[in-house]
C-alpha cells in the first residue's frame, strides 16, 4: 500500500458519461497483487472534498494504471479537467481479489453492471478464458463490441446494443455447469439478483461490492457490510460486519447480507 | 532541533502530536505508511466493557471540507484489549493512551479497573464523554457538570496513569464541563469531540447516515474547536490537548496558539495515514525557522485584540 | 410550473427562498444584480432600539468552507428604520421581515413597539436571540428556555404580524428552546444562527477576529444547520425557516427535506448577490423534473433509516 | 457592477512573487469609471474558499482588464495555475476612483509599494503628467526601470536598484509645491507613513487602502474603517466607521484613521 502523486497519461470519455483515465504511477503498480483491487483519489490538495474516491483498477500495465469512471458527483465531475502530465494523489494498491478464476476445470462467468465493469475488465485480461456479460442502458453507454462468437456478450435495457435486457437475461440463457463461476460488479441490485440466482442454482459466484469508504485502509470503521454464515472476524472490530476495505472488495456471494 | 517534548501531568511525550481516538484503530495497522515511533501519542478506539458490532451502514458521508460519521463506538471490548492488543503495545515505542466509553459510571469504572489489574505500559486514559452517536456513548455526562465531575472523581480513584476527559462542543458551555473536570480531577482535557450533524441525499431523500444524526468533523470545524480551546484555555489551569480539523502544521500552530499544549490528529488521517509524521516534521522546521527552543513559549500565546 | 408559494402563519410568501438577516442589508441595495422582486422575503439586518456602529475590524475572515463575522450588529437603529426604510419598503414588491435584536426585553418591545405604531407593510418580525458577537446579541435569552418563553409571550402581545423567533445553534438542546418559542406564541422558528468559532493567523500569531470569537457560517455549517433544523421540525408543530450553508438548490431541498417550509440564503449572497434568484430558478426546475406542484410534501420529508 | 465569466488572455510572472494576469471581461471593462476601482474574484466553482479576493484593476484596455497580484496564500496560488482560455468568475468594477489627478495646476506624485503598485500604475497610464515611485525590498520585486529622467523612480531597501530607500526616502528629495498631490497605494506602513508627512507638510494625499472583504457590494459590513472628521455617513450603517468596499478604497489622508 503506497501513497503517490501518479501522472495523468491520458483521460478520455469513452462512452456515455464514462470516463479511462490512465495514470503513471510505479509504486502502487509494483505493489499491485490481482484483478479485484482498487486505488484511491484524490483530485487535488483542496481538503474541500476530503475523502479519498475510491476506483477500481481496470488495467495494470507495467507502471500504468487505468480506471474508468462514471461522472457521479463534484470529484468525478473535476477527475474529467485532469489533462496529460497533471498529477494525481493515489493510495492503493487496496483491497482483496477474485480468485480462482484460472483454476483448473473452473469456467468462469465474469459479469459487469454500469462502471462495475472495470474490476471486470481487468480480470478478463488476467482469465486465460472466461464468458464476460456487460451491461448497461443503452448502447451510448458501451464502449466494447457485442462478439458472441468471442464470447463478450452486451446487454441494453432498451435494446439498442446486443441482448435486450439485463445481465441476468443474459446469464439465463447460459449453459451453467458445476464448475461455473461467477465474477460480477455492479450496482446493488444486479448483485442481489446474481446473489439470489447463484443460490438458487447452487453456483458459486464472487461479487466485488461497494461501500462508502472513509479511509479506504481499515481505520475509519466506516465501509461495514454484513456478514453471513458466521465467517471468521478480519478487520472489523465485531463479527457481526465485514470491512469492504480490507476484507472486500471482493466476497464469495453467501459471506455478505445486502442492505 | 528544537525540544518537542511536552509534560502533561507527570507524563512526558516526546512531542505534541497525537493521533485521535477512532481515527488511528488501535494504532496497530498501517506499518507501511507511518513510522508509528515518531507520534506523540496514539489515542485508540474507545473500548467499552463489552465488545460492540456499532451501527448499521451507512457509517460516513462527506461534507463541505468535513465528514460525518456514525460509526457507533464499534470495538473489540476491553478483554480482548487487555488479552490481544496490550502485549503489543509492551513491545511499541509509541505511549499508549486508551479511550473509553460507557454508558454508566459504573461501566467506566469496570473497564479502567479491568486494565489497572493488569500490568501494562499504557500511559493513561481519556474518557469518551462525547460520542454523539449512540446512546451509550456517555453524552448524558459530558453535557451535565455534576456527572463529569463525579465520573472524573470516581475514575480518578482507579489511577495514577494521566487521566484525560474528552469534551463535547454539543454543549451551551463547555467551560462549565471542562471546569467540572478539573474539580474531579483529571490531569487534563482534550477538545473537541465531533460536532452532531447531519447529511441528506438530495436524489433519493434518504438519509446519508443510518443513526440519521452524526458527528462532524474535519476541517469544517477547526473554528469551533479554536474557539472551544482558548475558551477553556482561559477557565482551568490543567492543559488542554486541542483536537478539531488539523491537517498541517499552521493548524496545529494555531491550536497551540490558542491554548493547546498538545494536538491530536483526527479524520486528516482518513486521507494520509502518515500525516501525523508529515505535520510533526513541518513543525520541527517551523520552530526552527522561529528560534524556538520549545512550543511552551507558544502555548496561548495567540494576540487577541480584547 | 409549480406552485413555490408557501405559508407561515397566516402570511402567505410566492416562494420559500428568503435572504438571511445581515446578508443583505436593508435589501435597498445591490439592484443591478438582483431583481429583488423575485425573492421570496428579505429579513433585514438585526436593527436595535439605538444605532450601533458596531466592532472594531477585523471583522470577517474565511475559514476551510465558512467564513466567521463579528460585526457586532452595527446598524441605523430603530428610527431611522421607520423614519427611512418604512417608506421605500411601501413600494417594493418584496415582502419584508424586521429582525430585530435587544438586550433586555424591554428594548426588543421598545422596537417593536416604535414599529408597530406606524403605518408600514413589513410582514413580521425575526427576533434575533443567538447573535453570538456582541454582549447584547440577545444570546442570554437563545440559550435559555424561561427567558426564550417570556420573550416571546411579550412580543406576540404587541403583534399580530408574524413573530419568529431565531434559534441559536450554540446550545445544548435547540429544541427546548424552540419549544418554549412555540410555548409563548411565536408564528415560526427560524434555525440557524451562526456557530461560535475562533480564527488564528499562524504568521502573524493574532487573532482574525477582534472580538476573539465570532459566527462561524457558509457551507461548513450546513450538517449542523439541518441536524439543529430536523431535531426541531420533531420537536414542535410550527413551521421552520431553515438557515445555513445553503448555495444551491440542492442543498435547499436538503434543508426542506429535513424540516423547512422556507429558507434562507445568508453567507452565499456575499459571493453572488443574485443567487437566490438563481436557486429559486433552479428549485422551479426540480420541481418540474420531480411533477410536484409543490414543495408541501417535501417539507420533513427525508426518509430515515430508524 | 457585474459578475462574468472572464478568460484568461496571459497569465506570467512579472517579477520575484508577483504576477501579471489579463483578462477578458468585456463586462466588467465596460462599467468601468476609473483608476482606483477593483474586481473581486474567485478561482473556480469551489465554495473551500468561498470569500472573493478583491484585486486592483492594474490596467484597462477595451474589454481586457488586467491585475498584478503577489502569492500570498491558497487562492493567489491556485490564480498561477490558470493558464489562457481558463475562465475566472470576476465581480466588477467595485469601488470609487482617484480624483483630480489631471486637474489643471495638479502636480501628482504616484507612489506604489509592493502590489499597491497595481492601481498606481493604472492611475499613471491616464495622468497626463505625474512623477511616479515604486518601492520594494529588492531589485527582483520590480519589474519596471528606474527611469529619473521619465520621472520613474524606483526604490529598494536592501539598494539593488534605484534608490536605496523606501518610497519615504525617494519622496523627501522632491521638490513638492502646494499643487503636489500624492497618490499612494501600499502596505499600511507606508500609507501611515504618507499620511504622516503630508499631514506635516500639509499636502494633499489620496490614499488606497485595503480592508478585509466579505462581498465587496456593501452587504456584509465587513471591510470598515475608521473614519475622522466626522465626515458623512455613507454606506456603513454608522458614522464611526466607513465601507472600503464601497466609500473606498480611495480616500483623502485626512478621511480615515488606520487601526
Ligand atoms: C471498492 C470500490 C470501487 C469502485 N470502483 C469504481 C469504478 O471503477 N468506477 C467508478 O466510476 N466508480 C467506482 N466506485 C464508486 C466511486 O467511488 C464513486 O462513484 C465516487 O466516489 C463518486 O464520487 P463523486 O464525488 O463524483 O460523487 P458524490 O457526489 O460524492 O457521490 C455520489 C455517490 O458516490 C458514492 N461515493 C462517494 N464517495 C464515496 C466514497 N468515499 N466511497 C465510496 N463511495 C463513495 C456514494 O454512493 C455517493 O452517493 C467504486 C467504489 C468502491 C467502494
Ligand atoms: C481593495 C483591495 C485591492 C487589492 N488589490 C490587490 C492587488 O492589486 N494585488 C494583490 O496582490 N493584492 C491585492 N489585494 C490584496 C489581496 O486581496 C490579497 O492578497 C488576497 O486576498 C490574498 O488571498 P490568498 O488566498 O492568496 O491569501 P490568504 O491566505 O487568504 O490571506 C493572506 C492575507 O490576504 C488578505 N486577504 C485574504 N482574503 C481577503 C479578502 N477577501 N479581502 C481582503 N483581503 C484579504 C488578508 O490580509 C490575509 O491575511 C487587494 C485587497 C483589497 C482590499
Ligand atoms: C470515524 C470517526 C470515529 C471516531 N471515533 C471516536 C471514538 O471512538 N472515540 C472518541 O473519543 N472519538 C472518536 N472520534 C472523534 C475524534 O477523535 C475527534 O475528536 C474528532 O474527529 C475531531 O477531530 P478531527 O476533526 O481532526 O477529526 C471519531 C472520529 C471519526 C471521524
Ligand atoms: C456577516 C454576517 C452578518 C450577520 N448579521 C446578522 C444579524 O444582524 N442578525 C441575525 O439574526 N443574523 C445575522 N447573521 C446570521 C445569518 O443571518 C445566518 O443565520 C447565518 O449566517 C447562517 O446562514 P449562512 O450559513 O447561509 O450564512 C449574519 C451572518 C453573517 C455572515
Ligand atoms: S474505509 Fe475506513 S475502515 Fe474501510
Ligand atoms: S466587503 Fe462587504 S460591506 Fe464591504
Amino acid at each position: 500500500m503506497k501513497i503517490e502523486q501518479a501522472i495523468v497519461l491520458r483521460n478520455e470519455q469513452i462512452a456515455h458519461g464514462i470516463w479511462r483515465m490512465s495514470l503513471v504511477a510505479p509504486d502502487v503498480a509494483s505493489a499491485y497483487v490481482g484483478p479485484g483491487q482498487f486505488i484511491s483519489l484524490l483530485t487535488d490538495d483542496s481538503w474541500d472534498h476530503l475523502v479519498r474516491r475510491p476506483m477500481s483498477i481496470a488495467k495494470i500495465n507495467e507502471d500504468e494504471v487505468d480506471i474508468i469512471y462514471k461522472i457521479f458527483g463534484d470529484v468525478t465531475d473535476h477527475f474529467t479537467k485532469k489533462c496529460p502530465g497533471d498529477s494525481m494523489n493515489i493510495l492503493g494498491p487496496l483491497g482483496n481479489v477474485f480468485t480462482d478464476y484460472n483454476s483448473e476445470f473452473a469456467e468462469p462467468i465474469l459479469i459487469g453492471g454500469g462502471v462495475g465493469l472495470a474490476p471486470i475488465l481487468n480480470l478478463y485480461d488476467a482469465c486465460e478464458k472466461a464468458v464476460m456479460i456487460i451491461g448497461a442502458r443503452s448502447a451510448d453507454e458501451h464502449f466494447l463490441n457485442h462478439k458472441p462468437d468471442n464470447s463478450v456478450y452486451l446487454t441494453t435495457d432498451d435494446g439498442t446494443a446486443g441482448i435486450e435486457g439485463n445481465v441476468l437475461t443474459a446469464l439465463k440463457n447460459m449453459n451453467l455447469s458445476e464448475n461455473t463461476i461467477l465474477f460480477a460488479c455492479g450496482p446493488e441490485p444486479m448483485l442481489i439478483a446474481i446473489q439470489n440466482y447463484a443460490d438458487e442454482y447452487n453456483i458459486r459466484a464472487q461479487l466485488s461490492v461497494e461501500s462508502y469508504m472513509g479511509c479506504g485502509v481499515g481505520l475509519c470503521q466506516g465501509c461495514v457490510i454484513e456478514r453471513q454464515n458466521g465467517q471468521v472476524m478480519k478487520h472489523s472490530y465485531h463479527e457481526k460486519y465485514s470491512l469492504v476495505c480490507l476484507d472486500g472488495p471482493v466476497y464469495e456471494c453467501d459471506e455478505i447480507i445486502f442492505g | 532541533m528544537a525540544d518537542l517534548s511536552i509534560k502533561i501531568g507527570h507524563t512526558t511525550f516526546k512531542n505534541p502530536i497525537f493521533v485521535a481516538s477512532g481515527t488511528f484503530g488501535y494504532g496497530t495497522d498501517n506499518p507501511e505508511l507511518v513510522d508509528v515511533s515518531n507520534i506523540g501519542a496514539i489515542v485508540t478506539k474507545s473500548i467499552t466493557l463489552n465488545p460492540r458490532e456499532g451501527n448499521p451502514p451507512p457509517r460516513i458521508v462527506e461534507t463541505p471540507s468535513g465528514m460525518i460519521n456514525s460509526i457507533g463506538l464499534a470495538n473489540i471490548g476491553v478483554e480482548k484489549y487487555i488479552s490481544e492488543l496490550l502485549p503489543i503495545y509492551e513491545v511499541m515505542d509509541t505511549p499508549i493512551i486508551m479511550n473509553i466509553a460507557g454508558s454508566s459510571i459504573t461501566e467506566y469504572i469496570d473497564v479502567m479497573k479491568k486494565v489497572e489489574a493488569v500490568s501494562s505500559n499504557i500511559v493513561g486514559y481519556e474518557i469518551n464523554i462525547s460520542c454523539p452517536n449512540v446512546k451509550e456513548g456517555g453524552m448524558e455526562f459530558g453535557v451535565d457538570c455534576e456527572m463529569t465531575e463525579k465520573l472524573t472523581r470516581e475514575l480518578r480513584n482507579f489511577t495514577d496513569r494521566l487521566l484525560i476527559m474528552k469534551l463535547s462542543p454539543n454543549v451551551t458551555d463547555i467551560t462549565a464541563i471542562a471546569k467540572s473536570s478539573e474539580n474531579g480531577g483529571a490531569d487534563a482535557v482534550s477538545a473537541i469531540n465531533t460536532v452532531v450533524g447531519m447529511s441528506i441525499d438530495h436524489k433519493t431523500k434518504k438519509s446519508n447516515i443510518y443513526t440519521t444524526y452524526g458527528g462532524l468533523s474535519g476541517p469544517a470545524i477547526k473554528p469551533v474547536g479554536l474557539a472551544c480551546v482558548h475558551k477553556v484555555f482561559n477557565a482551568v489551569k490543567i492543559p488542554i490537548i486541542g483536537i478539531g480539523g488539523m491537517v498541517s502544521s499552521h493548524d496545529v500552530i494555531e491550536y497551540i496558539l490558542a491554548g493547546s499544549c498538545a494536538v491530536q490528529i483526527g479524520t486528516a488521517n482518513y486521507r494520509d495515514p502518515g500525516i501525523a509524521e508529515k505535520i510533526l516534521n513541518d513543525l520541527n522546521d517551523y520552530l526552527d525557522e522561529q528560534n524556538l527552543n520549545s512550543i511552551t513559549s507558544l502555548i496561548g500565546a495567540v494576540k487577541t485584540y480584547v
